[in-house]
């Protein structure tokens, strides 16, 4: 079969606008790329020929519509993932402890693990929390134990992602205010709360209040952050859990 | 039998559970019914209600709000859960109770969960003879949750004094029921998860039926109520028109009568059930069956006349002629 | 609320198994479902919100109690399996969390995975590798394919809300979990260590533990700060927010951040969340 | 007739992991037992009444996050308080080996650890009962 230009113009657009435009902002790691035995890595392959109006529609090019390949157009050559290691347990000094461990070993974000109490919305002097707290993550009931779990962490410069749903909306707004009082400004904060809802119900069990008030908190921290923490996602959907049930990759 | 008996009576909760299992195991029926004839004289106290509908109508949830209504005046409760048994394996899963674990606590509240162990209608063979434990305990009400499969399951209504059917709009079986007849067991109907689709569409086709119903019969006053066990709306209500069935119902004299033909029912239930036993065993002597179908195969002898003459001279035996 | 002003803000959180090749047309499957429903159903302008980008946990439920450093090698596919998927962050189990929780020790493992796999095996100097194998574009195709399915499936019967409330997700779930269960039991699915290839051993003796102590001086510590804080403030905030939470136009927000400030308790602030909203019960599918 | 064997699974504390419980649940059902689930976050009190109330003749706990050593033993207390004894007590979950002896101190009869095959179980109640 012989080669079919489209494929290489069709590339050529993508490198000259796509990748061009985040390339100019964000250089890649290095300025070429290349195996071990120093055979030069494209930054994409392609095929010669075949049928180019599947591949457009199923596959198309990184950081473009399906975003079958990608989100970003230079992917892991412009930077690495974030290595973030969920991590939690026992009080929140030694949690903080660990998580400068974690940060001084090389890892580029920080994933908070709660215990159970914390993530069903209980103190740890409940009744309910004998024999759980600090258990399988740290052990939050107030704004002062968030204090000791970031000190000496400049929360502007690390990103944070909590792994928390039903009670998330209290737990931002410790990270929130801890950050003001390190001095950092809300909307400087990035980072992650996972806070789907829906997962709980399904999967994992940690749910507290009935899918349609659960709803509402999701959209007050949704307009909320909108707002005031403009570099945090919000939300993230997780499939983790539901696999973690016992689904199959399809589900 | 009667330790067993006066701790039942006492309100204790191991006897009372270990006499339900007595009953379910069947494993000494002497004793059984040694307990049942000593509780006899202290049964007819309880209000028994049968709460049937098809499954994922919310009967569980549902029935989880009543109780906690009926404790806030006070009143002891006891609930039979049944759940089918595996035909395969004879095991069971009973999960019923999952959605009124939070009265687990409750001193006032006895909930048991059932297996049917191949017993059909919707209930389990122990059933009836487990809300007579209840009933002597002291229970105010006795619930029995049925299985929920539908059509079948009329034998509830034989156990109690009220029937409540669950229906939840959307199901896509409610004109199924109404054909099956399901509607004629109920006495009140509840329609849970108002807040769907379709649920005021679902209140006018029952009514609909019922005014069919009701033209060809005479004195009938079943009501439909609304409800979200969920959300906890419309419970007070639903209940408030239980009870004054309740009342109307004993007050006409129809309580007495429907009372009566539970007795009339149990009493052929028992009959046949001894007889049959009886039967087998008459059969089974000596493994005299055995031979008998070796005389009818070979035809030596044929089915009726053999056994004319065999039951003849069994009944002789006994003395019974 | 406009698509546009939130999808952006979405991000989804996966796991990664040990089956390599389904693990990365799944994530490359995911991306392309997102960005149609995204574009076709809700009609999203900006790029951004067709982007699926996620954070990627290796598979939790696959570490076995069993033979515990064979775990090292895979959360080493499973790392790998993410990144030829394109995640944009990820999380590496330690090699002893079926046993409780992880030692300084494992947890530095965990992450040198990650490094080893960024740094020396070379999957990251081209984007998406593994596009153009047949397996895995047939693989992607499939999984595309069924899970379409099972969203047509969910929305007859109502969206999500209500096939969670009627129990089909939970069962769907339940049957797929039972049936990879009994495989493992009889044999049919090897797990190394576990039902094929086992030894003899002992279970390290470095697992670390948490104090069962650790209550009391937790309850020490709250106990302590419910003296110092001011009490009267703690009480007027937690009023004022039961008084949002009884007026669903009310962004809860503020007023939650104003209560933590005062030092008000996790607890304070969801036992009044919990009396104004009732607790979800759950609908359980055996 | 037999006498049917009826075993509650339980879970204590808080944690929402119930897929091991609901299999053994599931596969307890399949070998002919009668099983009674209670579902998630039931406390000590709770597991021992329903266990009662129950008649069962095995409780099976069940717990992940790690506090099976406070949890389990209070089961065991409770029912001794309720003369009630009787009932068989086994647990499974996220359990160190070197917790078990203790455990089986307690009173909690057999320790299931994840990877354990149902026939185990089963071999076990068959044995115990």
């Amino acid at each position: 079969m012989s080669k079919d230009e489209r494929f290489q113009k069709r590339r050529k657009n993508w490198e000259d606008t796509t990748v061009k435009k985040t390339t100019d902002r964000f250089p890649e790691r290095k300025p070429e790329f290349a195996t071990s035995s120093w055979i030069p890595a494209d930054r994409i392959d392609i095929p010669e020929s075949g049928d180019f109006d599947s591949y457009s529609e199923k596959l198309g090019f990184p950081g473009e519509y399906p975003y079958t390949r990608g989100v970003q157009p230079t992917m892991y050559r412009g930077r690495f993932w974030t290595m973030r290691q969920y991590a939690g347990f026992g009080t929140a000094e030694e949690s903080n402890e660990r998580y400068k461990f974690l940060l001084e070993q090389g890892q580029t974000g920080l994933s908070i693990a709660f215990d159970l109490p914390t993530q069903i919305g209980y103190d740890s002097d409940d009744p309910v929390a004998e024999g759980e707290v600090g258990k399988v993550g740290v052990a939050i009931d107030t704004m002062k134990d968030m204090e000791i779990l970031f000190d000496g962490i400049p929360l502007d410069k690390v990103s944070t992602s909590m792994t928390i749903n039903a009670p998330a909306a209290v737990l931002l707004a410790m990270y929130i205010a801890v950050a003001e009082k390190q001095g950092v400004s809300r909307n400087k904060l990035t980072g992650t709360i996972q806070n789907d809802i829906l997962k709980e119900y399904m999967a994992r069990g940690t749910y507290i209040f009935p899918p349609k008030p659960s709803l509402r908190l999701i959209t007050n921290i949704f307009e909320y952050c909108s707002a005031e923490v403009p570099k945090g996602n919000t939300i993230s959907i997780s499939g983790d859990h539901i696999r973690e049930a016992g689904s199959t990759a399809l589900q | 039998m009667q330790n067993l008996a006066n701790q039942i009576l006492k309100q204790d909760i191991r006897a009372i559970a270990r006499s339900i299992s007595l009953i379910e195991n069947e494993t000494d029926i002497s004793q059984k019914e040694a307990l049942i004839d000593t509780l006899h004289p202290h049964c007819g106290n309880a209000i028994v209600w049968g709460i049937t509908g098809p499954p994922g109508a919310g009967k569980s949830s549902l029935l989880d709000r009543f109780i906690e209504h009926l404790r806030q005046s006070n009143k002891k409760v006891a609930v039979i859960a049944v759940d089918p048994s595996s035909p395969f394996s004879g095991g069971a899963i009973l999960g019923d109770r999952l959605r009124m674990q939070k009265h687990a606590t409750d001193d006032g509240v006895f909930i048991r969960s059932m297996a049917s162990r191949g017993h059909l209608g919707g209930v389990a063979g122990a059933t009836a003879d487990a809300i007579k434990v209840f009933d002597a305990a002291g229970f105010d009400y006795v619930i029995i949750e049925t299985i929920g499969v539908g059509q079948t399951e009329i034998e509830v209504m034989e156990l109690s004094d009220i029937v409540l059917l669950v229906l939840v709009p959307g199901l896509g079986d409610e004109i199924q029921a109404m054909k099956a007849g399901v509607m004629e067991i109920g006495d009140i109907f509840i329609i849970n998860k108002k807040d769907l689709d379709g649920a005021d569409r679902l209140k006018s086709e029952i009514e609909y039926v019922l005014s069919l119903k009701d033209s060809m019969e005479s004195a009938s006053n079943h009501s439909i109520c609304m409800t979200s066990a969920t959300q906890n709306d419309g419970i007070g209500d639903a209940l408030a028109q239980i009870h004054s069935y309740f009342s109307s119902l004993h007050d006409d004299g129809r309580l007495a009568q429907k009372r009566k033909e539970r007795i009339e029912k149990e009493l052929k239930h028992i009959a046949t059930t001894k007889i049959m036993a009886s039967a087998n065993r008459f059969l089974n002597i000596d493994q005299r069956l055995n031979d008998w179908v070796e005389e009818v195969f070979q035809k030596k002898a044929s089915p009726y006349k053999l056994l004319n003459k065999k039951i003849g001279e069994f009944l002789q035996e006994l003395n019974w002629q | 609320m406009d698509i546009d002003s939130f999808a952006g803000r979405l991000s989804f959180f996966f796991n990664a198994h040990n089956d390599l090749l389904e693990e990365v047309a799944k994530f490359r499957a995911a991306r392309r479902i997102w960005a149609k429903v995204m574009k076709e159903k809700f009609n999203a302008q900006k790029p951004t919100s067709m982007m699926l980008r996620f954070h990627t946990q290796t598979g939790g439920s696959t570490l076995t109690a069993q033979q515990p450093d064979n775990n090292i090698v895979r959360v080493a596919i499973q790392t790998l399996a993410a990144v030829l998927g394109g995640t944009q962050s990820l999380h590496t189990n330690s090699r002893d969390e079926a046993l409780g929780l992880p030692t300084e020790d494992s947890v530095r493992i965990a992450l040198r995975t990650q490094q080893i796999v960024a740094h020396e095996s070379g999957v990251t100097n081209s984007i998406d590798p593994l596009a153009g194998s047949y397996t895995i574009e047939k693989l992607t195709d499939t999984i595309e394919e069924q899970v379409w399915h099972y969203l047509n499936k969910i929305e007859d019967i109502g969206g999500m809300v209500r096939a969670i409330e009627n129990g089909y997700v939970q069962k769907e779930i339940q049957d797929a979990a039972y049936r990879y269960q009994q495989e493992v039991e009889s044999g049919e699915r090897v797990v190394v260590g576990v039902n094929k290839f086992t030894i003899n051993e002992n279970q390290p003796s470095d697992i670390l533990k948490v104090d069962p102590k650790l209550r009391d001086l937790q309850i020490c510590k709250l106990s302590e700060l419910k003296k110092q804080r001011n009490n009267e403030n703690v009480t007027q905030k937690l009023t004022e927010l039961r008084l949002a939470a009884q007026d669903s136009d009310k962004n809860l927000m503020p007023v939650i951040v104003t209560a933590v400030k005062e030092y008000a308790t996790l607890g304070e602030i969801c036992n009044i969340l919990r009396e104004e909203f009732g607790e979800y019960q759950e609908s359980i599918v055996l | 007739m037999t006498k049917k064997i009826r075993i509650l699974i339980a879970k204590p504390g808080l944690d929402g992991h119930d897929r091991g419980a609901k299999y053994v649940a599931r596969a307890l059902k399949d070998a002919g037992y009668e099983v009674i689930y209670t579902g998630i976050r039931q406390t000590p009190d709770a597991i021992v009444k329903t266990a009662i109330q129950e008649d069962v003749d095995f409780i099976g706990l069940s717990l992940l996050s790690g506090a099976h050593n406070e949890l389990f033993p209070k089961v065991v207390d409770l029912l001794k308080l309720k003369n009630a004894d009787d009932i068989i007590i086994f647990g499974g979950g996220v359990i160190p080996e070197s917790d078990i002896p203790g455990l089986k101190e307690k009173g909690i009869r057999a320790v299931f650890t994840p990877g354990t095959p149902i026939k185990d179980i089963i071999a076990y109640i068959e044995s115990a009962k």
